[in-house]
């Protein structure tokens, strides 16, 4: 299979197809042969509350730049060696990839920390849009107080 | 000549419409008055944001697009 | 290649030799397609501090026993679908993988939390012996007082 | 008969062999005797654990090993 090439320090992108975890997780493994850990998160779209499908919109020209931000702040905030954020938009069943995260760090802790960080400001505070289709239609969801006070943990 | 006004997640469904054009210049008055009436309640919460060109406005009320410029609604967020 | 069949709820392992890490989180997400939430670490031996190797023993009747039974722990703890706990003993060089634990999860933070506490345990309290050969000899390694205060954070 | 003796970790190198056999029965004051006396000095610590037919002792000085029996010496983990 063709080798995945990986950014250093940050590599984010934005995926309108299904994403390959292992081989992506892989990847940034290799590109990253000095770090002492590597945490990660993927979140998938759950099969249940009748979900048929989810579908994510996005607006071009403020997503991609305020992911690469989010990714440069956790950069700054811990000695990290790198970041992976990928995303995906658009249609997903049950099951699918919707988000991989993940930090190479010298250290456990930061690479824990940085992996929990990016994931709560991408759910409450990334150019995203979220609807689920169940049996009476379309819902938009909107963030949990919850997801608020765990992006407040950072402040 | 015009402004392309987006209406993004929820204010899609709202506008009846994912975008639409409207006379240049456009202030924050006019844009409120250009909108569907149900897209201009919500525009008025705190927690719906308005981007300019690219740019998150600090200010929404300062808007002031050319023509040319994309203006972008945008409701709450949800990702992850 | 041989698809890995991982065991529910808990996937542990003791490895003599290299494991291949994106292929064993492929298989895991694999196996957990109704968690919302896959975390993950993955802990390699640094390339510093002069080490050459990193060898890690362990105690046949005791060391795979006592891992199981912090699985189940984790497994009581939180709301998890499942748990990975893969352990590699014997000589291991810099950038090798040491150890790879995954938790899958309804809700992210559950996850989280299982792999943090998983981590803790298995740095201060699982039955492994970790000595490095620096270009001055062997060194025997006990955990830090660092560890010990993670480690406490569950208690 | 015996009851063999592992040293593990680090108390390998303190007994310069990774085990020896020694005569059973063999409880924690015989076991002092019998291992060399750079071990028996970490035995004494209350960090180092005792294991006999394959579970940790929570009480090592009630050692009471039977012929056939396994016991490990165990210092201070280190894993991850």
């Amino acid at each position: 299979m063709a080798r995945l090439t990986i950014q250093s320090p940050a590599d984010v992108r934005l995926l309108d197809s299904g994403m390959s975890v292992g081989e992506a997780l892989a990847a940034f493994n290799a590109a990253h042969p000095e770090a002492g850990g590597i945490a990660t998160f993927l979140g998938k779209v759950r099969p249940d509350e009748d979900v048929r499908v989810l579908e994510l919109t996005h607006y071009e020209p403020l997503t991609l730049p305020g992911m690469q931000q989010l990714a440069d702040k956790a950069l700054q905030r811990w000695p990290l060696d790198g970041v992976l954020m990928w995303h995906r938009v658009g249609v997903m069943h049950p099951g699918e990839s919707i988000v991989l995260v993940a930090a190479a760090a010298r250290h456990r802790r930061d690479a824990f920390h940085a992996v929990d960080f990016l994931m709560d400001y991408l759910k409450s505070a990334a150019w995203f849009w979220k609807r689920e289709k169940r049996p009476d239609g379309w819902h938009w969801i909107e963030p949990r107080a919850q997801d608020f006070a765990d992006r407040n943990r950072w402040v | 000549m015009a402004v392309r006004v987006l209406f993004l997640g929820s204010l899609r469904d709202s506008a009846g419409t994912p975008e639409a054009d409207y006379p240049a210049p456009l202030d924050w008055q006019g844009l409120l008055a250009a909108v569907p009436s149900a897209v201009a309640g919500q525009l008025r919460e705190p927690h719906v944001h308005v981007a300019c060109a690219g740019k998150v406005l600090s200010d929404k009320t300062g808007l002031a697009a050319q023509d040319g410029d994309e203006v972008a609604l945008l409701p709450p967020v949800s990702g992850g």
